[in-house]
């Protein structure tokens, strides 16, 4: 019998695009990691099916009902914070009022910190790393360059903008106060139809550099709008990569976007991964695998099935996720923090660039190279954390 | 000129028109006489090709039973409707600039915004004002002058003289033998027997969706019991 | 008509309760008690109690739209709104441990999702048309904007979060199941349709019609447009504010997609598919709609064409909507000639039902070529699994889908003709 | 019939220096009027003369640029329609103006709902009210639509409408009628018939009526006035009005023999 | 002071966009009547029928080519669709275009799948025209201003040199009667509705390129066109081409301004709380009016609509 994993993301929809290339990566890296190898717990296959929430809270809780009820035990989410947020408190619910079906959260990409802070719980698992712990990597890299002396932060008007806005001037506060912050601003998210002005306040106001969290279209527009401007220096992002933005950038993004995440594909780190990617393209052709996460994800779920010695107790396999230690293929190690659940591992900044890209994206010849790294980042960083468990 | 032979029509099921016989000469003014409901108005629609027809209907040699509406017109028939149709928003000007063929220009025709206005003052002192403000008899006015416009060989007036004043009818049913001396056709739908006989050279009865009497204005008001049947009076 | 109205002459209603009147309603009820017991599962209820706040949202909207004429674009700002403030109250009932019943909230729902009617109806309803319409929309984006900026009352994207099971257990029932939830929602849906079908039939109810129609002749008989459609406006707010109650219920959350344009534009085309001219039509729009949205995208990535395509056939050829298809069988059923119509229906529907099953086939199997990754060609469509990639597939579903609509099309004549039969009276007028 | 009542009494209608222009054009200059209690009243004028404009100056579709209109005493400045008609008056157009998507019997029973009492209320139901269902019935009876009572009132003929546009203007049981041409478009049995209802369903009212038909207008009226260009040229009984020279010049002209 | 300036020629370009997608919408709206949902549709098939046949031979020929490809569509829509459609009244017309705006956006997302196309301006035009105080104006910029201006004087030809509008208007009360007096008017509905989907097709290849081509593109747009026209008032083209400017260039302003509403709150004598979260108005101390720039349209809209229902310049009832 299979053990199922319900992939509960945007498969319609504007984010559609994010979402179906995310089932694509998780369904590829359970054939891969699991399934080929002769599955788990002698011989039971991982499949991951994909719910379509439609970036809906509501549709998301109808969705997990219908998984739960079909008897999938894994939730597999990660667009939108605010999505997560819903499934993170449906799913508490949940266990603690149907004890016999219990379902454990595995979130690949809503990096709000409240997930793992205020709102942990026993049941959500975050493998990548949070806004804070993204932050803390890039102002750690601004803080390195001594060009830079002012900064504008722009982001989009939800919970994962402003905590992306909070964390930037916190840190940079600490770890460069000379720095000056030029502009710190707010946009109404998927509205914006032109970042011209935007482009024009940030020139005009002198920036060296740019933070935001911006993702999908207001990415792709703010800093299509940047360059058009004439803008140069770098603007450091969380979100600019794949899914067509890429090839959008092209070669107006050249040297000026910087990404921070937690995959490295250029240069690669092994033969392992090299074969990986490799056997990803020959399958998805127009794909890419822009979240290394999603391996580690599966990678770790399999693991701690193993461990656990049980796929369908999941309190059991959670127990078995937390502190876990893992080597990802993709170069890093893996620790599964077992106060917050939140993933620690090797972060990157990687640029934009077409020069010493061996996996590009969207197939335009552009990808992403690693800048820099710091290893096993916010290993200490704080949490608010205080957890149940069963 | 107008040949209908045979021609019914139906609304959904009903039958409205069970055979209908007529035809018009050039320059002749027949009047189509008939109590509510008998489907006179729906002859005219018939013939336009707003209600489907089934038949023949001959106009000028040509064919037109299954033709669409604009087609009809622009072969040379005008229809002047019933329930008037002032086109709301546009001025008197607009409405009658709009009776012109789509590549006609004014003065082309037989009539001209100028004979218009000359006819009917009422409408040259509202000709540029919203035409649905009009009073009642101006919007009757003005349904007839913007068909004359098109320059048509044969109208089709349905009760062209409802809601105007005694003295109003009076100039409409000069106006109707004015046309009929520029050798145009007409088919007068009239509830006013007095004027009906009065211009029109031939009259048709209708009753029950067919044609019951043909003949002059003499002879309709010799038959007394046509009038009382099919008529009422 | 039943036995109990024979003494009234047609056009006199009896002033007792009828049976024909009643019976529909206690069919629903009895229907809505029985359901659980046929569909156990969670999923099955909470799709289920996503249908009921729908049907309740989507006769509220029909209220305006259909009843009085008023179209418009922002109604899930009552909806939401009324949700919203549940959500408040039950956190603060929760924190401060007042005794109010869960199944009381609705209540609240529907008064604050009034009195948001109340405001913003004091001047959208002054004209009806495109001017109310516009008014409508403006509002609605502006409220909407508003969800994500004003995070104290609506929490930001992440929306208010609450526990149903916050005490003061109802007869023992602490709402911890969907069963539960389920009846407290079917009791509100009955609730809200008795209601609202009540209203339709009052004079604001039936002048809401006149005024829908002709509002200046309206006036000439002594009522005020504007009061008038102001009057159904504010019913409509607080149903619609009771449909979001049962959404904070059901769902323990609400978001700013609940008060979404999305969410606004989602009940105009609900109310519709239904049919707007009918009361009960927006309940079958509810039920289709639901079923499709949370079923249908569970076989299909591509159930948002099929959504798209079944939108623009219900418009173009049955413009009353599902309900409107149904009524225009009551004429046939009252002559008793329904017989003359299964033959040609089976005769024509089946195959066309044949061609739209080839059609989807083929749309998946194009949509699987082009989207499948290599090595991965094998699809399961229809229980039987084959390669997407052989044409012979494609072929067959092209050959499924022409055949079939050749087969409706011959056969249509038939229908026609069967329906024309059945509608016509022996001997008398159609 | 009725004659004209005592002077003392407050006339039902009263125009004083009634004036309205459109733009630049005025179309009503100067217009007063008194009409009594219980009057049948007729406005005869030629076409464009303003009879329909100052029909909508007193029912409140449009404000009068100067004068004022008073029902019953008083003054209706300012009042919308719908107030004006809750005093009980209550009037008809001349292009036909119902209810199409309703059907004939919804046409009437709305008709009566604010005359009997029902307002704005959302606590009685209609159907449950005998008086309402069976006033509406009785309606239908009169102007001979019952036949059509439960059709979409848009697909009756043109004159069938003409009669439901009657009927909804009597239904309220005002005590001020206005009718705009109320026969226009009909049969002569037809027209006959309307006005048998008419001084019937007015018995005790007052009526405002425009006619062109002249055989209507002499036989129903007490009084007539005529207005022409927006001002009124004369006003009295039937046979005066007749006998004016300057009314048959500028209305009756000679079509009046040729009519009957 | 050079920020003003560049804030103005952005605002135009803004709204002369704004105005290339309403200007057909108002052909539409205001001639036939139909609240056209698709519209920012038409604009995205353009977009997407541009960046297909740019692939082949480059930006030029689509720039003709694709507005004249939906141009048709829309043609073959009316026909096929919205004429059947019309009969039934506006709002089953408005469900019409709804669903027809489901389904474009899903068939586009069929072709060309859900991703950002990678839609560029042209070479010959990807350069910076002038730079003010370091803000450069590309040279596609001013190129979209001139193609704008030149549609607008277009269309007011059409609109006030021919009998066409005359027609539609005419037709949207008692199409019979119109066809009674010789004009063919389903022809002419069909042309209207396919020029204006063919000007949103225009925008749609204009704009594709700086405002990107993605599935959502459409619904970005969807509803400030309306907006537009509304404001503009209907039927009226001066209304259309005033609004669009109006909001391109309140959005812009909006955008680059830095005012916040704590200035406004401590005017009015209000101190800022220490602790924010403590305050049941905290929202209104942090928010800023960039935030809520996108909104000021439907602020505008609905305050003109309360206050002058026709909006600026439209005669009769929108
Ligand atoms: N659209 C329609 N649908 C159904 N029946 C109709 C329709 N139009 C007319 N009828 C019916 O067709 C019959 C003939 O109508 P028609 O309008 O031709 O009569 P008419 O002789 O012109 O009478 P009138 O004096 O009332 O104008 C009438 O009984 C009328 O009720
Ligand atoms: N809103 C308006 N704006 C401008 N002119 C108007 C308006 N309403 C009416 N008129 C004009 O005022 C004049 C009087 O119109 P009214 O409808 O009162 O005439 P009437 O006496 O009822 O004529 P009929 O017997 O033909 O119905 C007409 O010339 C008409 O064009
Ligand atoms: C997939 C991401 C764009 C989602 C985003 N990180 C969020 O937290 O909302
Ligand atoms: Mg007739
Ligand atoms: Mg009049």
């Amino acid at each position: 019998q299979d053990i199922k994993a319900a992939f509960i993301d945007p498969l319609s929809g504007p984010f559609a695009a994010t979402g179906s290339n995310g089932l694509h990566q998780f369904q590829f890296a359970a054939d891969r990691l699991v399934n080929e190898k002769g599955g788990l717990l002698g011989g039971r296959k991982l499949v991951v099916d994909g719910f379509d929430n439609k970036t809906s809270p509501q549709e998301s809780l109808i969705q997990l009902q219908v998984a739960i009820d079909q008897g999938y035990r894994y939730i597999i989410q990660g667009n939108s914070s605010g999505v997560a947020n819903a499934l993170t408190e449906a799913i508490e619910k949940h266990n603690k009022r149907n004890p016999d079906s219990r379902v454990l959260f595995l979130n690949y990409s809503a990096v709000d910190p409240a997930l793992t802070n205020d709102k942990c719980n026993f049941w959500h698992f975050r493998f990548d790393a949070n806004a804070d712990i993204k932050m803390d990597v890039l102002t750690d890299v601004i803080a390195g360059n001594k060009d830079i002396h002012k900064v504008y932060i722009i982001g989009q008007d939800y919970s994962f903008g402003k905590a992306v806005s909070a964390a930037a001037n916190a840190m940079l506060k600490a770890k460069r106060p000379d720095i000056e912050i030029v502009g710190d601003e707010l946009h109404p998210i998927g509205k914006v139809k032109d970042f011209t002005p935007y482009a024009r306040k940030i020139t005009a106001a002198g920036a060296d550099a740019v933070i935001t969290g911006n993702w999908g279209a207001d990415m792709l527009g703010l800093g299509k709008a940047l360059v058009a401007n004439g803008y140069t220096g770098p603007v450091y992002t969380y979100y600019a990569a794949g899914s067509g933005i890429t090839a959008a950038f092209g070669e107006a993004g050249k040297g000026v976007i910087r990404l921070v995440s937690e995959g490295q594909t250029n240069p690669p780190v092994s033969d392992v991964a090299s074969a990986y990617y490799d056997a990803y393209k020959a399958k998805y052709a127009d794909g890419n695998v822009d979240q290394t996460r999603i391996t580690n994800t599966i990678a770790m779920l399999a693991a701690a099935i193993e461990k656990a010695g049980t796929a369908d107790d999941v309190v059991a396999v959670g127990k078995a996720l937390e502190g876990m230690e893992l080597d990802s293929i993709w170069g890093t190690k893996l620790f599964m923090r077992p106060q917050d659940h939140q993933l620690i591992q090797n972060m990157h900044i990687l640029q934009h660039t077409n020069e010493g890209v061996t996996y590009d994206y969207d197939n335009s010849g552009f990808g992403v190279v690693v800048e820099s790294t710091v290893e096993m980042a916010g290993m200490d960083s704080p949490t608010t954390c205080k957890m149940d468990r069963p | 000129m107008l040949e209908v032979t045979d021609l019914h029509a139906y609304y959904g099921k009903s039958h409205i028109l069970q055979g209908v016989n007529l035809s018009i000469q050039e320059g002749e003014i027949v009047a189509l006489l008939g109590r509510n409901g008998v489907g006179r108005s729906t002859t005219c629609k018939a013939i336009m090709g707003e209600v489907p027809p089934q038949g023949s209907i001959r106009f000028k040699g040509t064919e037109i039973a299954g033709k669409k509406a604009f087609e009809v017109a622009n072969l040379g028939i005008g229809y002047v409707p019933e329930n008037r149709d002032i086109f709301p928003g546009l001025t008197t000007r607009q409405n009658l600039i709009l009776g012109l063929k789509p590549r006609q220009k004014d003065g082309q025709g037989r009539w001209s915004m100028q004979d218009m206005f000359e006819l009917f003052e009422n409408l040259k002192n509202r000709a540029d004002v919203e035409a649905s403000v009009l009073s009642g008899g101006e919007q009757q006015m003005l349904t007839m002058c913007r068909t004359l416009m098109g320059d048509p060989d044969l109208v089709m007036i349905d009760e062209p003289t409802e809601g105007l004043s005694p003295q109003m009818v009076q100039r409409v049913a000069s106006l109707l033998q004015e046309i009929a001396r520029r050798g145009i056709a007409t088919l007068l739908v009239e509830q006013k027997l007095s004027i009906a006989l009065d211009i029109a050279h031939r009259v048709y009865v209708m009753g029950h969706g067919r044609v019951v009497f043909e003949g002059t204005p003499q002879e309709l008001k010799a038959r007394e019991d046509v009038r009382k049947e099919w008529l009422e009076v | 008509m039943t036995d109990t109205t024979h003494k009234s002459a047609v056009s006199t209603p009896a002033s007792r309760l009828t049976l024909g009147q009643v019976a529909p309603w206690l069919f629903a009820i009895a229907f809505l008690v029985l359901l659980p017991f046929v569909f156990k599962s969670n999923a099955a209820l909470t799709i289920m109690n996503q249908m009921m706040i729908t049907i309740v949202f989507a006769l509220a909207y029909n209220m305006l739209l259909g009843q009085g004429g008023m179209l418009s674009f922002g109604h899930a700002v009552y909806l939401g709104f009324g949700g919203f403030m549940c959500m408040h109250i039950m956190n603060a009932v929760e924190d401060n441990g007042l005794p109010l019943p869960l199944p009381l909230l609705p209540i609240f729902g529907g008064l604050f999702g009034l009195g948001l009617a109340t405001i913003i109806g004091s001047f959208s309803t002054r004209r009806a048309g495109t001017v109310f319409a516009m008014i409508s929309l403006g509002i609605g984006e502006l409220i909407a904007a508003c969800t994500v900026i004003i995070v104290v009352l609506f929490g930001g994207e992440e929306g208010i979060s609450g526990d149903r099971t916050y005490g003061l257990p109802v007869f023992g029932y602490e709402f911890l199941q969907q069963i539960e939830v389920y009846y407290v929602l079917g009791f509100w849906t009955v609730l809200s349709a008795l209601l609202m079908y009540l209203f339709s039939r009052t004079p604001v109810g039936r002048m809401a019609n006149a005024v829908r129609d002709n509002p200046e002749r309206a006036e000439f008989l002594g009522y005020s447009a504007r009061w008038v459609r102001f009057y159904s406006f504010c019913a409509s707010g607080f149903f619609a504010g009771v449909a979001g109650a049962m959404v904070a219920i059901n769902y323990e959350i609400l978001t700013e997609q609940s008060m979404s344009a999305t969410q606004s534009g989602v009940i105009l085309l609900v109310a519709f598919l239904g049919g707007v001219g009918f009361f009960f039509g927006p309940i079958i729009g509810a039920i289709v709609f639901t079923l499709l949205q949370s079923v249908l995208s569970l076989y299909t990535e591509i159930w948002q064409l099929y959504l798209g395509a079944l939108f623009l056939a219900t418009v173009m050829f049955f413009p009353g909507g599902l309900a409107g298809v149904l009524m225009m069988h009551v004429p046939v059923a009252r002559l008793g000639k329904f017989g003359l119509l299964v033959m040609p229906y089976i005769k024509t529907l089946l195959p066309a039902l044949v061609s739209v099953i080839g059609v989807s086939a083929l749309m998946e199997i194009i949509f699987h070529y082009r989207h499948a990754p290599p090595g991965d060609e094998e699809m399961t469509l229809f229980w039987v699994t084959f390669d997407s990639h052989n044409l012979l597939a494609m072929l067959i579903a092209f050959v499924v889908a022409a055949a079939g609509f050749w087969v409706a099309k011959r056969n249509s004549g038939e229908l026609r003709n069967a329906w024309h039969a059945a509608n016509t009276p022996d001997g008398g007028r159609a | 019939m009725n004659a004209p009542m005592s002077k003392t009494a407050v006339p039902a209608l009263q125009l004083e220096g009634l004036r309205k222009s459109f733009g630049r054009t005025e179309i009503i200059r100067g217009v007063d009027l008194s009409i009594q209690r219980g009057e049948l009243h007729a406005v005869i004028g030629p076409n464009g003369a303003g009879k329909s404009t100052l029909f909508n100056l007193i029912t409140g579709r449009f404000a009068p640029t100067s004068g004022t209109v008073r029902l019953h005493g008083t003054d209706l400045a300012g009042m919308a329609p719908f107030q004006i008609n809750r005093m009980g008056l209550s009037r008809s157009f001349q292009i036909t103006n119902i209810f199409p998507k309703m059907t004939v019997f919804e046409n009437v029973r709305c008709s009566l709902l604010w005359s009997q009492g029902y307002r704005y209320s959302f606590w009685n139901l209609v159907s449950r009210s005998r008086e309402l269902n069976e006033g509406a019935d009785e309606i239908l009876e009169q102007i001979n639509l019952t036949a059509r009572r439960d059709l979409p009132a848009g697909v009756l003929s043109y004159a069938e409408q003409r009669a439901l546009e009657i009927g909804i203007t009597i239904a309220g049981g005002a005590d001020v009628i206005m009718l705009d041409e109320p026969t226009a478009g009909m049969s002569h049995s037809e027209t006959d018939y309307i006005v048998e209802l008419i001084r019937k369903v007015t018995e005790n009212k007052t009526l405002v009526m425009v006619e062109h038909d002249m055989g209507v207008v002499f036989g129903l009226a007490d009084r007539i006035s005529v207005l022409v260009y927006g001002e009124i040229i004369a006003t009295g009984r039937p046979e005066d009005v007749r006998a004016n020279p300057k009314v048959q010049e500028a209305y009756l002209g000679a079509a009046l023999e040729a009519e009957h | 002071m050079d920020l003003v300036v560049i804030n103005l020629i952005d605002g135009l370009v803004t709204g002369l966009l704004l105005f290339m997608l309403s200007s057909g919408l108002t052909l539409i709206f205001s001639m036939m009547g139909v609240l056209n949902f698709a519209h920012a549709s038409f604009y995205m098939l353009g977009a997407y029928f541009a960046y297909q046949i740019s692939l082949y031979v480059g930006f030029w020929p689509g720039l003709l080519i694709a507005p004249l490809i939906v141009g048709v569509l829309g043609a073959l829509v009316e026909r096929y669709g919205l004429r059947r459609v019309h009969q039934y009244g506006h709002v089953p017309e408005l469900i019409f275009t709804f669903g027809l705006a489901l389904l474009i956006e899903e068939v586009v997302q069929f072709i060309w799948g859900k991703n950002i196309v990678p839609f560029d301006e042209p070479e010959l035009l990807n350069f910076a025209l002038f730079s003010i105080g370091g803000n450069a104006i590309p040279a596609y910029k001013v190129f979209m201003i001139f193609i704008s201006i030149g549609i607008f004087l277009a269309l007011l030809y059409v609109l006030t040199r021919t009998r066409v509008g005359m027609v539609i208007q005419a037709a949207l009360s008692y199409p019979r009667t119109v066809e009674a007096l010789g004009h063919n008017v389903p022809l002419v509905f069909m042309g209207v509705f396919g020029v204006g989907t063919a000007l949103a097709g225009v925008a749609g290849v204009i704009a594709g390129p700086v405002l990107g081509t993605f599935p959502g593109m459409a619904f970005l747009l969807g509803s400030i066109v309306f907006v537009t026209i509304v404001i503009g008032g209907l039927g009226s083209l001066w209304g259309a081409l005033v609004a669009s400017l109006l909001i391109g260039w309140l959005t812009t302003f909006a955008a680059t301004s830095t005012f916040e509403f704590a200035s406004l709150l401590t005017a009015i004598g209000l101190e800022r709380p220490e602790d924010l979260s403590e305050s049941y108005i905290r929202d209104l101390w942090t928010l800023s009016l960039p935030q809520i720039g996108p909104i000021l349209p439907y602020i505008l809209m609905v305050l003109i609509l309360v206050f002058r229902p026709f909006g600026l310049f439209g005669k009769r009832d929108v």
